[in-house]
């Protein structure tokens, strides 16, 4: 009945707006060609310029409101950067956005049909055309180089004091694994996944006995941390807003992302007035019914802070694959080195 | 597309056929000969050198197909341009994903 | 109808001797003309337009009304809710449904199908296309295409879900979404017909363009929108084929169990049996169509806006050889940037960075055009028609959509906007609203030449005034959105506390589309409203303009001109070419003295 | 509907002449009829289809460690069962493909004649030599297939020093291997393939051409263009199989 109510309003008001439309016609049909255009042109061109000043206030007024929103406060050193950058564009950007879209509102406005006027024959003026290739190619070429000098830098190796965390994305959830006391993260080989060990961890190697798996991702401030991302199943995202870190995690190829951040959870929390923050990984890359589910709690604290929550996690191997396999059968256990050395 | 061929032309056409024909089995020996005495006697030495050799002389072949079989050396210039040039974008891709490929090794290693 | 009794009488004195009626069927069906193929091409994009239209409002209602229960709605579209609820499989599957009917079905095939069916040989001067069974057969493959995937929609397990640029594993592995089981192999199929049609209507296209001009008109007097409709043909002639191969070898990798781009998946609690392929590699080569795709979508609009606005303006285009040599550039930059796309995806850094650097070139023709637009409405006498609008309007959205273009194409800005509503902004302007107003704009100019009658201008303005203000509000917030991180594709916002703050702003964007929408149909009724009681056109000029189509008789036969074909000789922009003279010199009328000399002198 | 036909809607369209694409366009810049633009365009797209293919396969390849030995793999002949002639069928699968591709240009020649028999008899040669070379093609396929190889299955595995064992010799022999990667099979089957199905197509298409040459179709229309543009498909089809020779058997 609802349905029915609403396509019923829908239909009349289209009706309505077609009988207006005729009517309109209808009279302006008996006038003067030349007359008319005029006559439309003049309002039509009011309405435009006025739509335009409609729009422009609107622009004005949400980016206004919504300033202290949008780009959250940078938590890493790498997005003091990218801020810089986004800062820059906005400015080059905004200036080309406003010169130009004023200009074609106010030309649209100012020279719309006049009967006794001529336009100017103008076609071309090669001079004006070579300033307008030249002038915006410098300008990017400016944007881009700033930008790529970053990019390098945010794409360098990892130093080595880095902390080593794994991070891999499957439907729809992230496992978190944490290299250990020797802050190695030890081998995976495909061929051992099982429902057990999901990620095919190499149990037998020792670098791999102290590894732990974790809820949520407890890293300490203004130490670089190492992220391997991977997936198991269809590509996932690993993106953290406010650290600015993005990539992609790739079903069968390791990505990395090494970053630093800046701002501990609790300073966080103070500088959004927000008791409540988190900062939060999502997924950001189309991987099924649950994409949008995909959350993990990072926790950035301070350097004693880490050393604590460090000190208090337990070897996975320990915990749950000893237990098993026991100790003696995983060392014995078979594992087709062929197999090991796959392409 | 005169239907009528002098004689002199087509003497002309039949014996650049033949030349090409040869030239592209001569080619093609030389590939095949490369490939075999790689494996017959330096079989444990990489490969590379012999890989590029036999790139550049699938390209003369391909050269002589395009322009004799095909014709197209006799064609217009700007039709000869217009048709050879996006091959760049084909250029750039083989580029791109070559060296995205290698770049893959290394990350699965 | 008009067409059809014109037509019959056209044609019963066509040919040799064969006067056989022409059918209801041989006329409008199974036509070869090329301006009823044009039409039908715009029947059915417009018929999908409305299908994709229906499913974005669908799924912006979810995210509007997260909480809410639609009875409503689930009462017609039964499948997709549950107690009241869109499903997120449902949702997925929309958005995935509603990109690939609007990139591929809308703004490639029906905007370019129509308008260079319709107008490359009216405006340059030929009887048809070079092959008008070729052009038949790319329209019939194309609705053929239309209908596998339409098809899908009425699948059990559901249409494709993969996202438009259905990247694997996902879109291979049923386990991973019930869409990619059926309703994805549907989609491969689908697309596999729509290429062949791309591709036999692009070659159609451009051997048209190359050989069958008119006496006089050489390649630098052909108005800009054959040029560009040239252009696109090029584009889609040269990435439709990558498309293909790397569908073929989905296709391989979903029914014969090869692993292109399947590695190590271990999914629902099994290994599977994937090994030593990658499924970046199918990235590349999607978006080495992908990336091209956009200028195929925006190249039509940009040669449409380009002679309206000189039109309108009474004014000829400013600067017409760097108009052309922009939109050659665009080709081949288009050609060169697709990785700019997978910034993210673990690509060797310095690859991207030769990405980045390609991407940002592109912005220097774009900028070069809108200058140029600019330019050529500066001190016009601009005609405010329904058409004028529409490409001022196409400017606007042009300028904002590119601009942010240059902060996305930035590797390093990239890594905080990518797949974020950033770009779902960005490009929604540039080349969803941007494309569909060039769209707006030639249906609103040629209907006089389609069907002898004009559109209803009333109707049209207020259509262009909601759609304009509207296509802002929709897209303008998604750029806070994006900013903030929000990323795209989210079934819902609440779980995140960072996403859900920006409530209000879903909301007025989802309101916003649902008025837009509406808005469309005013459109529609104008249209079949128009062609059947429209104001009868009753000059062979009404706009008053210099190109070819416009020296036909009002409703063209087959065969476009009655006699010989015109020859040319002038460039198609003589508008206001002399203080004394018409505003106005059709590319027919030979040079005169004053002619040679205004050329010289204007000859910088 | 009526009342829409002015007259002078009608009279416009008294004398409208009938399609004619040859007509008008003095000014076709190359000299080249529409119909061979449009196959050479055809071409160019399709050399993107198969670029796309041959990346997608080196792009694979590159990212892999090892590779079997295309002089282990294609070492079969037919009629020499369990000789080992490294590269010697694709030899001659290439021998033929090449003058089967120079028979249709002495046909193309020759039609430019008007030389009817002439036409037939290079036009009947070439399709010989496709047909030849899609039999070999058929033995080298099924020879693989009989080995086991399948497209997500590779039957030739790395031995201990990176030289290319054939699983059944290995495990005769108990040498230790590793597996090969799958998307051997896979590539060479699809790429192959989608070439041998354009050889396929183009067989068809020069039939076609030499019944219609034989029936005076051609001569009749005063021009032998059909044989021509036929041929450009030809001779790409062979302008491929070099690339994929390259890349799959010598490579």
């Amino acid at each position: 009945m609802q349905i029915l109510l609403i396509i019923l309003a829908f239909v009349l008001v289209l009706v309505v707006i077609l009988q207006v439309g005729k009517v309109v016609e209808l009279v302006s049909v008996m006038r003067d060609e030349d007359e008319r255009t005029e006559d439309t042109s003049n309002s039509v061109g009011f309405l435009f310029l006025l739509s335009g000043i409609v729009l422009g206030l609107f622009i004005a007024y949400t980016s206004y409101t919504e300033y202290g929103k949008f780009l959250p406060v940078s938590a890493s050193e790498h997005g003091v950067w990218i801020q810089d950058l986004v800062d820059i564009s906005l400015y080059i950007t905004g200036i080309v956005f406003i010169i130009t879209n004023v200009l074609l509102f106010y030309f649209a406005y100012k020279y719309r049909y006049r009967r006794n006027r001529k336009a100017l024959y103008f076609p071309y003026n090669n001079r004006i055309e070579i300033l307008w290739t030249v002038i915006p190619t410098l300008v990017l070429t400016v944007i881009i180089g700033l930008g790529l000098n970053k990019w390098f830098k945010i794409f360098s190796e990892a130093p080595t004091d880095a902390i080593q965390i794994e991070v891999t994305g499957k439907q729809f959830a992230w496992v978190v694994r944490y290299g250990g006391k020797d802050n190695e993260l030890g081998k995976r080989d495909f061929t051992l996944s099982t429902v057990e060990n999901e990620l095919g961890v190499r149990w037998k190697d020792k670098v791999s006995k102290d590894d732990f798996l974790s809820d949520e991702i407890v890293i300490p401030v203004n130490t670089p941390v190492h992220v391997n991302i991977g997936a198991l199943d269809v590509i996932h995202s690993f993106y953290l807003p406010e650290f600015r870190v993005m990539m992609d995690a790739v079903p069968g190829i390791p990505t990395k992302f090494w970053f630093r951040p800046t701002i501990t959870t609790e300073q966080m929390r103070e500088i959004k007035k927000n008791p409540e923050f988190d900062y939060e990984l999502a997924c950001n890359q189309l991987c099924g019914t649950g994409h949008w589910n995909m959350k993990k709690t990072v926790r950035v604290v301070t350097e004693a802070e880490y050393k604590k929550w460090f000190s208090e996690q337990k070897s996975y191997y320990k915990q749950n694959i000893a237990k098993i396999e026991g100790g003696a059968s995983v060392d014995t256990d078979v594992i087709a080195e062929v197999n090991s050395s796959k392409d | 597309m005169s239907s009528h061929l002098d004689d002199a032309t087509y003497h002309k056409q039949v014996a650049a056929i033949w030349r090409a024909t040869i030239i592209i089995a001569v080619v093609t020996v030389f590939e095949v000969g490369l490939a075999l005495s790689h494996y017959f006697f330096f079989y444990h030495h990489p490969k590379a050198i012999i890989n590029v050799f036999m790139v550049l002389a699938t390209l003369m072949k391909a050269f002589y197909i395009i322009a004799e079989f095909m014709h197209l050396k006799y064609e217009y210039r700007s039709f000869i341009i217009i048709l050879t040039l996006p091959l760049i974008f084909l250029v750039w891709l083989i580029i791109a994903l070559s060296v995205e490929g290698t770049f893959w090794l290394r990350l699965i290693q | 109808m008009v067409t059809s009794s014109t037509g019959e009488h056209a044609l019963s004195m066509i040919g040799a001797g064969s006067h056989h009626k022409e059918t209801f069927i041989s006329k409008y069906i199974f036509s070869t003309d090329h301006k009823m193929i044009g039409k039908q091409f715009l029947y059915t994009g417009m018929a999908w337009a409305v299908i994709g239209g229906l499913f974005s409002v669908l799924f912006r209602v979810q995210l509007a009304w997260p909480d809410e229960t639609f009875p409503f709605l689930e009462q017609i579209f039964s499948n997709w809710f549950d107690e009241g609820h869109m499903t997120p499989e449902a949702y997925y599957a929309l958005v995935t449904m509603h990109g690939t009917i609007m990139v591929f079905f809308v703004l490639t095939a029906s905007l370019s199908g129509t308008f260079a069916n319709f107008l490359i040989p009216l405006q340059i001067g030929a009887r048809d296309m070079a092959s008008p069974i070729m052009n038949a057969l790319s329209y019939w493959l194309f609705l053929l295409s239309s209908l596998i995937m339409l098809a899908s929609i009425f699948l059990p397990t559901g249409m494709a879900s993969a996202g438009w640029t259905i990247y694997p594993p996902l879109s291979i592995l049923p386990q991973a979404s019930s869409g990619s089981g059926m309703g994805m192999t549907l989609w491969l199929v689908s697309m596999v017909f729509f290429i062949a049609s791309q591709l036999l209507a692009g070659i159609n296209y451009i051997s048209t363009v190359l050989n069958l001009r008119t006496k006089g008109m050489t390649m630098t007097r052909m108005p800009l929108t054959v040029w560009a409709l040239f252009f696109t043909a090029i584009i889609g002639l040269l990435s439709f084929p990558v498309l293909f191969s790397a569908a073929v070898l989905l296709v391989f990798d979903k029914g014969l169990g090869t692993s292109f781009y399947l590695s190590d998946i271990f999914i629902g609690g099994k290994a599977l049996g994937y090994s030593g392929g990658n499924a970046i590699l199918f990235q590349h080569l999607f978006w080495f169509l992908g990336h091209p795709e956009v200028y195929i979508v925006v190249l039509p609009a940009m040669g449409i806006v380009s002679e309206i606005l000189s039109l309108s303006a009474r004014k000829p285009v400013f600067g017409y050889k760097a108009m052309i040599l922009s939109l050659l550039g665009i080709v081949v930059l288009s050609f060169l940037v697709w990785a700019h796309h997978m910034f993210v995806t673990g690509m060797n850094p310095f690859l991207g960075s030769v990405f980045a650097l390609f991407t940002l070139l592109i912005a220097v023709p774009s900028s070069v055009k809108v200058f140029n637009w600019l330019t050529t409405i500066w001190k016009g006498n601009i005609k405010m028609t329904v058409a004028a609008v529409f490409s001022l309007g196409f400017v606007s959205m042009f300028i904002s959509g590119g601009l942010t273009g240059i902060w996305l194409g930035n590797a390093t800005v990239d890594i905080q906007l990518h797949d974020t509503y950033f770009v779902i902004g960005h490009f929604h302007l540039v080349m969803g609203v941007a494309a569909f107003f060039g769209m707006f704009a030639g249906i609103y100019h040629w209907f006089p030449k389609m069907f002898g009658r004009f559109m209803n201008e009333t109707l049209g303005y207020i259509h262009f005034f909601i759609t304009f203000i509207g296509g802002y509000l929709i897209f303008w917030p998604m750029h806070y959105l994006g900013m903030s991180g929000v990323p795209r594709r989210y079934y819902d916002f609440n779980e995140f506390h960072a996403f859900s703050e920006y409530h209000d702003m879903n909301l007025l964007i989802s309101v916003s589309a649902i008025v837009v929408f509406a808005a469309q149909f005013i459109f529609v009724i104008n249209f079949f409203y128009s062609m059947k009681r429209g104001r009868k056109s009753t000059e062979l000029n009404p706009w008053k303009v210099n190109t070819l189509e416009w020296t036909t008789p009002i409703i063209p036969g087959h065969g476009n001109w009655p006699g010989d074909l015109p020859t040319v000789y002038r460039w198609p922009y003589d508008y206001s070419k002399f203080e004394d003279g018409p505003d106005f010199i059709p590319q027919t009328v030979p040079l005169t003295e004053a002619d040679i000399e205004s050329d010289k002198k204007n000859l910088h | 509907m009526a009342e829409l036909l002015d007259e002078n809607v009608i009279s416009e369209h008294i004398t409208l002449p009938a399609p004619n694409n040859n007509e008008g366009g003095e000014d076709t810049p190359f000299k080249v009829s529409y119909g061979k633009t449009m196959m050479w365009f055809f071409l160019l797209s399709d050399a993107f289809t198969f670029t796309g293919f041959l990346i997608a396969y080196g792009a694979i390849r590159m990212s892999k460690t090892w590779w079997p030995d295309p002089n282990v793999v294609f070492a079969g002949m037919p009629f020499l069962h369990g000789v080992n002639v490294p590269l010697g069928l694709v030899s001659i699968m290439t021998t033929i493909l090449i003058l089967s591709s120079v028979f249709v240009v002495r046909a193309v020649i020759e039609g430019h004649r008007m030389n009817q028999k002439g036409v037939a008899f290079w036009l009947f040669l070439g399709i010989l030599g496709g047909v030849a070379f899609l039999g070999c093609q058929a033995w080298e396929w099924s020879h693989l297939i009989h080995d086991g190889m399948t497209p997500f299955y590779n039957v030739y595995h790395a031995g201990p020093e990176g030289e290319t064992i054939k699983l059944a010799l290995a495990e005769k022999a108990k040498t230790p291997v590793s597996p090969g990667p799958p998307m051997f099979g896979g590539s060479f089957f699809g790429i192959t393939g989608f070439h041998g199905l354009h050889v396929s197509i183009g067989v068809v298409m020069n039939i076609v051409a030499l019944i219609k040459t034989l029936n005076g179709t051609y001569q009749r229309r005063g021009h032998y263009e059909m044989v021509e543009k036929f041929g450009l498909y030809w001779h790409f089809v062979d302008l491929v199989w070099v690339f994929v020779f390259l890349f799959f058997y010598l490579i």
